[in-house]
């Protein structure tokens, strides 16, 4: 049997459960809703109308994907000469130790740029 | 010796240094008047050196390998038309310069001015010159940008829409010519001189490659010497740019059309020029009979002189095209007569606008008595336009006719209805100017001075000696014509 | 997909799980789920317990044996409870969310292998103890724990609501950057395994577990899969004093119930892979060559060591949050990028380059094995230590510099409008009690050690 | 099993690992020099370093090249006079870009923002630009970028083209929207420039799937050895292929109807970028297109000529008449670079052996009076009204008498008007000129004729802005004024450029005999 | 199944990805369909190497993701810095260019 096949029915069990779940709790729960409950939840302060930042993300974050994106490349290229790196041999650990190099050249700018420094 | 090239870097380098050296804007116009008396006499040297009895042999040749990688060369002789065009250039250039001595020009204006003109005598000589289909096209095309210039730089009020307008049509026709060109390129011999006209001489073509060649060479002299459907912007050049730029432009420059047609044209393409030439006749014909109706409807005295030179220019196109010995003989003839005649008569007509600041015909009037000599002058200058018999217009007209007549009796005779018209719009502007009560405004023209009178008449003296004795001119043009016939009829011949 | 050519071409075992028939891995697969949603149960009890003894109280104590029903309780209470949408949210998101996120956590024990193969009781059929293997199993892990981070983010925004927001942005910053950290981590061991399918990976480990020779790694992996989690002492986007409880603020019911399940089965998750890469798995702790092995190893004995392990690590989580403070979110994300990620990728080098040149200079890496750690661990040390002094030193010139600007300056109670305390140095007023006693007068004022409060920083 | 470790001529690597190092290099510069303005001189000198030693290596090259070319690397790079050609043009293009990039007027000002990450007019801003900062990112980027061409024109891999192609896309993305003055004109021109960019290489690269699926390969040789031997059952996966690589090589050229971005990528972006960008991304653009023809495409002649053609038709036609309506010099210089893509175009019509050496020079010509043109325009600024030098008049009405008031950029700028429009004795002339021989030589003469047309016609805004400087008066009452900034390198470049557009144009033989011998691909038989 | 269903698939989504950039209006759903063309070449770049039962489908897969990746960083820094200055990312909206 193709080894994915048990992937697709644990996908199909663990969704089921996932949905069987909150439909039972739809049935089984008492339903007295009232005004407040449906606001939300503001530490006992009136609730503004949206959320902080108009529901935006701060733009700080967007600098942590971007980054993110960065170092998730480098992983995506050390594991397949990780698995192989025997055969590879020299040659693929220069190539390698080279590209790793040219990725922290970012890597430190960014770090001296205050990149990761959250005030 | 290089004399060519002396001839064509002597006004380049005095013209550039005028324009970039600014020690020299106080005197520039003795430093142009100067350089251009030097060009001249190194033109009477070359005319001296000039062996006339081989005229029709290409003389004083320098070949020089310019571009090889596009065949192009820098080749330069002269043959007897060439070479008179150039003397004409030689002769014109410091007239034009005297003419102009007293235009109120604050000093660096005044060096542009005489900068450019001079640049302009050096792409003028260059081209009659050129011996290399590449390098008269360069020079064709690079003369553009020192009469955009002078059209738009020194002018009336209209000089701006002028420049644009010439230089738009001169474009399109020398862009048309340059496909036309390149195609010559694959279809001569190659090399790293493939654009040697003589290596380009007696080819044979595909016909309708040939004839599109020939279109492609024909479209641009047809503009530059402006044949009736694309003459448009020769009037409003003439009536917005300085007198000068005017003389030079229609005096010489014009002849550029005329001359590429009879040396690369008929040259390279004879069976092509004779399939073409019963429509360029016709053109021609046109050509000269609307140039006379519309001078005659002209106020603007630069718009006639203008007008009159379409007309004049259609005569010459019609010699050109009739293959004769003759009538090719006569149209060169003319080209240098009209060079001679047109000149005199747009310094004429500039001298009266330095007087009155118009060149409206209403705004004179009998000035005849006011200014004998001014007038005298004038009408000697009209009737030399209006070829009367003893001056060098009316010797190459005559000989335009007869020599066209066998091939194209009609258009022949209904030509020579031109001349009938010149004679009336010339005497007519004479009668409206010169004749007739003297407004007011008119009592204190002041006459010719002595400066005006040396620019005007040594013209005047040139057409009637050469009106004389025409064989002065003929001389040097008898053999090149035999040439050009030759090559067209033996290739009929076949 | 693209790693199956390498990976054979490394390792050719035959996977026998491409016998099983499909009734088989449904059952395993149902008894998966049944073994993580106790577990959970199990857990959630488990940490208050350990909690609780650590802080010297007894914990869940009423229901059923030692309070072991406690937690199921607390889920059926959850089933019963008003199921509430706020009126800001994002409908259909705000309910896919924790349904993501649970779906997500169910996923990873697909691959975790529980021991070898096994004949099932009653039976002659053989199959592993393991749903399912393929060459990439791994990156099936990660897969599935970034696909996590989706019902966080999206529960969070699609709420509508400013906590929520502010939990689930700095959740997914966290998870991400801490992620990096243990992709890292995990490099060494695929190099030494030569695979990325986590039976290789076990089967590797006969040996010895790679927490000896890899320990920086473990470590390295340790500390961010405890970050990964959203644990303390990383446990900031749900930190009650900033964020009351961060994504799941606005969530009740069964769609609270399953983020909950969701961060404790995560937590089972990573304890499992960290058991099966760097514990040896179900590999017993037991050497080859002590008798009993062959027992300890086989039928229900690996399981149990799993399950062990597991249960060890699970203690690490709740023993680690007895013990530390909540960092703060600057100092938090300063250690993942600064501090885990350089070490990671240093650790990288020095192994690969041990594990290529030596060969290259025809050296054994035997010994290299052994010595990389220690040397990593001198490294570190000699790194971390000079930089701490550097920096120690910067801070307390720093501190001079102001102590010496301000020395003299009469210091302001109100500066700025608020007030505000003495910095060092500045001079103060001469108190209005000042005088009343001999005491007062010849009392000395005490300068406020802000130099202390500096180096926290 | 070990894999042998690839043969790589690393010698002929070396001008592109030049500039690519000098821009890591360029990097940690900006990691660990804090004062901007140290920073600054450091990054300059390490750029001009870094494009004169690659001009070198290119030269060595050049000089130690035996017959065709060196296979660099298997068949993805291979290194023949070609390709060094066009390296040599981009890294001059390079040089020029850098100069101006560093070019700063005595009010301190170079054409970059201070803080690229703050809102426009934000207060963060006024700061930054108070402080004295500097955007230096600009210098290492226009290295990537350089980098990226230079690669770009030597690949001989659809893949690696692809890499390339985004590797100088990428930082030109940036550098568009960092301009000093009009930021949210130079955001929007990069956004713009952006999504364009990202989907026409991303038809490129599916064009590359759907080759690589129809033949297996995306070599380029291999790809016009499988391309020899027609299949029928694969044809329409190989023409589908083939249409949106060229697709995505005459976006970058910039050829109608792919144009989109050019007129707002060049308003928008500081005028050393545009620069930069207008005069190297064409080259590099140009130069894998003609690669791609002459290995690969020149299989489809049949069914592609058609296509160039009309694009050619298209690019000549619209660029000339929406360039005559503009009323601002950069956008009426961007139309004209679209009327230029179709120029260039012509050259392809039929793959005429000789327009691998014609295209060369033609782009040394339009490049070098490209850079030297707007080497003018940042000369050429508006006067704010505290009576400081501000943002660039790009107005043509602004121009109106500037043969007055600064005759020398004002010839320059003429002298580049002249050459754009092909007339003798200027550089431009002798590319249209080989450019157009080429075309008629493979009987494409129609097209060449609509060509001069277009010229003429395109000649027309050239002379209108020539008329401006020169014949009008500057007028002396509206607001704002305009003054010319004269800074040393601004003004160096443009005279630089328009001195070697001259001898270009009146001495082209050398560089026609270097281009001559640049015309050939190197083409070893490989199998399959 | 026939790795050529995948190929289909792959033309589908980046069909799509196409449409989104052309008709959505909005920058960072143009930019997703940009991302979407990507990967659906990527998608038909590996279904291709699986039919033909060569490796460098895949190995360039990896390369489209990493240059995908710098554009999405690219693109969303200049996303985010038009959005900071104009509070919209409307393509229709930024009307500085025109002609």
């Amino acid at each position: 049997m193709n080894p994915y096949v048990p992937i697709i029915v644990m996908i199909v069990i663990a969704g089921a459960l996932a949905v069987v779940g909150l439909v039972a709790s739809a049935f089984l729960g008492p339903k007295r809703y009232n005004s407040a409950k449906l606001d939300r939840y503001e530490s006992g302060l009136m609730p503004t109308p949206e959320a902080a930042g108009g529901g935006r993300v701060p733009i700080k974050y967007y600098l942590v994907a971007m980054t993110f994106i960065i170092f998730d490349i480098e992983v995506v290229f050390l594991y397949p000469w990780a698995v192989a790196y025997g055969s590879l041999a020299l040659f693929g650990f220069i190539a390698v130790m080279t590209f790793l190099a040219l990725i922290t050249i970012p890597f430190i700018y960014e770090w001296r740029r205050g990149g990761f420094d959250w005030e | 010796m290089p004399i060519l090239t002396i001839l064509i870097a002597w006004p380049a380098v005095t013209g550039l240094l005028l324009l970039v050296v600014p020690q020299l804007r106080a005197w520039a116009r003795e430093f142009a008047i100067g350089a251009s008396v030097v060009e001249l006499a190194l033109v009477v040297a070359l005319v001296a050196a000039f062996d006339r009895s081989q005229a029709g042999a290409i003389q004083f040749s320098e070949i020089h390998s310019w571009i090889p990688q596009i065949g192009a060369s820098w080749a330069l002789g002269v043959n007897g038309i060439g070479l008179s065009l150039i003397v004409l250039s030689a002769l014109l250039v410091p007239i034009v310069i005297a003419a102009g001595w007293k235009e109120d020009d604050a000093a660096p204006r005044r060096a542009q001015y005489l900068g450019l003109v001079l640049v302009s005598e050096s792409f003028m000589v260059g081209i009659f010159a050129a011996r290399d289909v590449f390098l008269f096209y360069v020079l064709f095309e690079a003369m553009l940008i020192p009469l955009y210039f002078l059209i738009g730089s020194f002018g009336g009020q209209q000089r701006r829409y002028a420049a644009v307008k010439f230089l738009i049509y001169s474009l399109v026709g020398g862009l048309v010519m340059l496909v036309a060109v390149i195609a010559l390129y694959f279809q001569g011999p190659g090399g790293d001189h493939a654009f040697l006209t003589m290596n380009l001489t007696g080819l044979t073509f595909d016909p309708w490659v040939g004839r599109l060649l020939f279109l492609g060479f024909f479209v641009a002299f047809a503009i530059k010497a402006p044949l009736v459907p694309v003459h448009t912007w020769l009037p409003s050049v003439a009536e917005s740019a300085r007198v000068g730029t005017t003389t030079l432009l229609v005096a010489i420059l014009d002849k550029v059309g005329t001359f590429g047609m009879l040396t690369l044209c008929l040259t390279l393409f004879p069976a092509a020029s004779r399939w073409a030439a019963p429509f360029i006749i016709v053109l021609a014909v046109i050509s000269v009979l609307y140039g006379a109706f519309a001078a005659i409807g002209q106020d603007n005295m630069y718009r006639l002189v203008a007008f009159t030179s379409v007309s004049h220019f259609g005569m010459i196109v019609l010699g050109i095209f009739a293959f004769r010995q003759t009538s090719i003989e006569g149209a060169t003839f003319y080209m240098v007569s009209h060079g001679l005649s047109t000149g005199a008569l747009f310094l004429m007509v500039g001298f009266l606008e330095a007087r009155h600041g118009t060149v409206s015909v209403k705004a004179f009037g009998g000035l005849q008595k006011v200014v004998p000599v001014l007038a005298g002058t004038f009408l000697i200058v009209g009737l030399s336009a209006l070829a009367l018999p003893g001056m060098s217009p009316f010797a190459s007209e005559i000989m335009v006719f007869i020599g066209a007549y066998p091939a194209a009796k009609v258009a022949t005779i209904v030509a020579i209805l031109g001349v009938v018209l010149a004679a009336l719009y010339i005497l007519l502007t004479y009668q409206k100017l010169f004749t007739g009560p003297t407004p007011k405004a008119m009592e204190s023209t002041k006459d010719l001075n002595l400066r005006e009178r040396l620019v005007v008449w040594p013209l005047i003296v040139a057409m009637l000696v050469l009106g004389i004795v025409p064989a002065l001119a003929l001389d040097y043009l008898k053999g090149p014509s035999a040439g050009i016939v030759a090559i067209v009829s033996q290739e009929a011949g076949k | 997909m693209s790693l199956l050519a390498l990976a054979k071409g490394a390792n050719t075992h035959d996977y026998s799980l491409a016998g099983d028939s499909i009734w088989i891995v449904i059952i395993k697969a149902v008894l998966i789920l049944v073994f993580l949603l106790t577990s959970v149960l199990f857990a959630v009890w488990f940490e208050r317990r350990v909690i609780g003894r650590l802080q010297e109280r007894p914990g869940p104590n009423r229901h059923g044996p030692f309070g072991l029903l406690q937690s199921v309780m607390d889920a059926m209470k959850l089933l019963f409870k008003e199921d509430i949408t706020v009126r800001a949210s994002e409908k259909l998101l705000y309910i896919l969310a924790p349904m993501i996120s649970v779906f997500a956590a169910l996923l990873t024990f697909a691959v975790i292998p529980f021991g070898p193969a096994t004949r099932i009781p009653f039976t002659m059929e053989v199959t592993p103890l393991q749903l399912t293997d393929f060459p990439v199993a791994m990156l099936y892990v990660l897969a599935c724990s970034a696909i996590g981070v989706y019902g966080i983010v999206l529960g969070g925004w699609a709420s509508g609501s400013t906590y929520p927001l502010m939990g689930a942005v700095r959740s997914t910053a966290q998870v991400i950057s801490y992620e990096l950290a243990m992709g890292l981590s995990l490099v060494t061991v695929f190099m030494f395994a030569g695979s990325m399918s986590l039976t290789d990976i076990v089967n590797a480990q006969h040996n010895v577990w790679w927490v000896l020779p890899l320990l920086p790694a473990f470590v390295l992996f340790v500390i961010s899969m405890v970050g990964e989690t959203n644990r303390l002492p990383f446990d900031l986007p749900e930190a009650e004093g900033e964020l009351v409880a961060g994504f799941m603020t606005e969530y009740s019911s069964m769609k609270f119930a399953w983020f909950f399940l969701a961060e404790y089965m995560n937590m089972i998750n990573v304890s499992a892979i960290a058991s099966t890469l760097f514990l040896g798995g179900w590999r017993p702790l037991w050497a080859e060559s002590w008798p009993g092995y062959e027992m300890l190893s086989n039928g229900i004995f690996p399981p149990l060591w799993l399950i062990a392990k597991i249960w060890f690590l699970m203690f690490v989580f709740v023993w680690i949050r007895g013990s530390l403070l909540r960092f703060r979110y600057e100092q938090f994300m300063r250690f993942g990028w600064k501090v885990l990620i350089p070490v990671g990728l240093g650790w990288i080098v020095l192994w690969s380059a041990g594990m290529v040149l030596l060969p290259h200079f025809h050296y054994s890496t035997s010994r290299f094995t052994w010595l990389a750690p220690a040397i990593a661990l001198i490294l570190a040390w000699l790194v971390f230590s000079s930089v701490i002094e550097y920096r120690r030193e910067k801070r307390l010139k720093a501190a001079e510099a102001l102590h010496e600007e301000l020395e003299d300056q009469e210091f302001d109670a109100f500066a700025g409008g608020y007030p505000v305390p003495p910095l060092p140095g500045q001079k103060l007023p001469r108190s209005p009690r000042a005088g009343r006693t001999v005491e007062a007068a010849t009392m000395h004022v005490p300068t406020p050690d802000t130099t202390k409060e500096a180096q926290d920083d | 099993m070990t894999y042998p470790a690839p043969d790589i001529a690393w010698a002929s690597l070396t001008p592109i690992l030049i500039v690519l190092g000098a821009a890591a290099l360029g990097v940690l510069l900006e990691a660990f020099v804090r004062v901007p303005a140290a920073r600054r001189i450091y990054q300059f000198q390490l750029s001009i370093i870094a494009v004169v030693a690659a001009l070198l290596a290119v030269v060595w090259r050049w000089v130690a090249l035996q017959g065709d070319g060196v296979v660099v690397l298997k068949s993805m790079i291979m290194l023949d006079r070609q390709a060094l050609a066009w390296q040599f043009l981009i890294l001059i293009f390079a040089l020029g870009g850098v100069l101006l990039f560093a070019d700063k007027g005595r009010e301190g000002e170079d054409a970059f923002t201070p803080l690229g990450s703050v809102a426009p007019g934000s207060a963060e801003e006024t700061v930054a630009r108070a402080k004295g900062m500097y955007l230096t990112e600009a210098f290492p980027l226009v290295l990537f970028a350089t980098g990226g061409m230079m690669l770009f024109a030597t690949v001989n891999d659809l893949l690696f083209l692809f890499v390339a192609l985004e590797l100088f896309s990428l930082p030109l993305y940036i550098l568009v929207a960092l301009s000093r003055r009009r930021r949210l004109l130079s955001q929007e021109a990069s956004l713009k420039y952006f999504l364009l960019g990202a989907f026409s290489s991303a038809i490129f690269l599916f064009g590359v799937a759907l080759l690589y699926g129809a033949t297996g390969k995306t070599g380029m040789y291999e790809l016009g050895g499988v391309l020899a031997t027609y299949m029928p059952q694969r044809s329409v996966l190989i023409l589908l292929g083939v249409f949106m690589v060229v697709v995505g090589l005459l976006f970058k050229i910039g050829a109608v109807p792919f144009h989109f971005w050019v007129p707002d990528a060049y308003q928008g972006a500081p005028s050393p970028v545009t620069a930069f960008m207008a005069a190297a991304t064409k080259a590099a653009a140009v130069a894998a297109l003609a690669r791609l023809s002459y290995l690969v495409l020149f299989r489809l002649a049949w069914e592609l000529n058609w296509i160039i053609w009309t694009v050619a038709i298209a690019s000549m036609v619209f660029g000339t008449v929406l360039a005559i309506v503009q009323t601002d010099v950069k956008r009426m210089l961007a139309y004209s670079s679209i009327a230029h893509a179709g120029f260039i175009l012509v050259a392809f019509a039929g793959f005429s052996p000789s327009a691998l050496s014609a295209l060369p020079f033609y782009m040394a010509t339009y490049g070098l009076a490209t850079l030297g043109a707007f080497a003018v325009i940042t000369q050429v600024r508006e006067v704010t009204p505290d009576g400081a030098i501000g943002a660039e008049a790009t107005r043509l009405g602004q121009w109106a008498g500037l043969g007055k008031r600064s005759p020398l950029l004002a010839v320059s700028m003429m002298i580049f008007l002249l050459s754009f429009a092909g007339i003798p004795l200027t550089a431009g002339f002798i590319g249209k000129f080989v450019a157009f021989r080429a075309a008629i030589e493979a009987g494409a003469w129609p097209l060449v004729l609509v060509a001069v047309l277009a010229s003429a016609a395109a000649a027309f805004f050239y002379i209108r802005l020539a008329v401006l400087m020169f014949f009008t008066d500057a007028p002396t009452d509206v607001a704002p004024h305009v003054v010319i900034r004269s800074t040393t390198l601004g003004r160096g470049v443009a005279i630089a450029m328009a001195i070697a557009v001259i001898v270009l144009g009146v001495f082209p033989s050398w560089a026609l005999e270097l281009a001559h011998s640049a015309g050939v691909l190197l083409a070893p038989a490989i199998g399959g | 199944m026939s790795p050529i269903n995948f190929v289909y698939l792959a033309s589908v989504l980046f069909a799509i990805g196409a449409a989104a950039v052309l008709l959505r209006r909005n920058a960072i759903i143009a930019f997703m369909g940009v991302e979407l063309m990507l990967n659906a070449a990527n998608l038909t770049l590996v279904s291709f190497s699986r039919m033909q039962g060569y490796l460098e489908g895949q190995v360039m897969a990896f390369f489209v993701m990493v240059v995908a990746a710098a554009e999405v960083v690219v693109g969303l820094a200049i996303i985010i810095t038009v959005f900071r200055s104009r509070q919209t990312i409307s393509l229709d909206e930024p009307t500085e260019l025109k002609g």
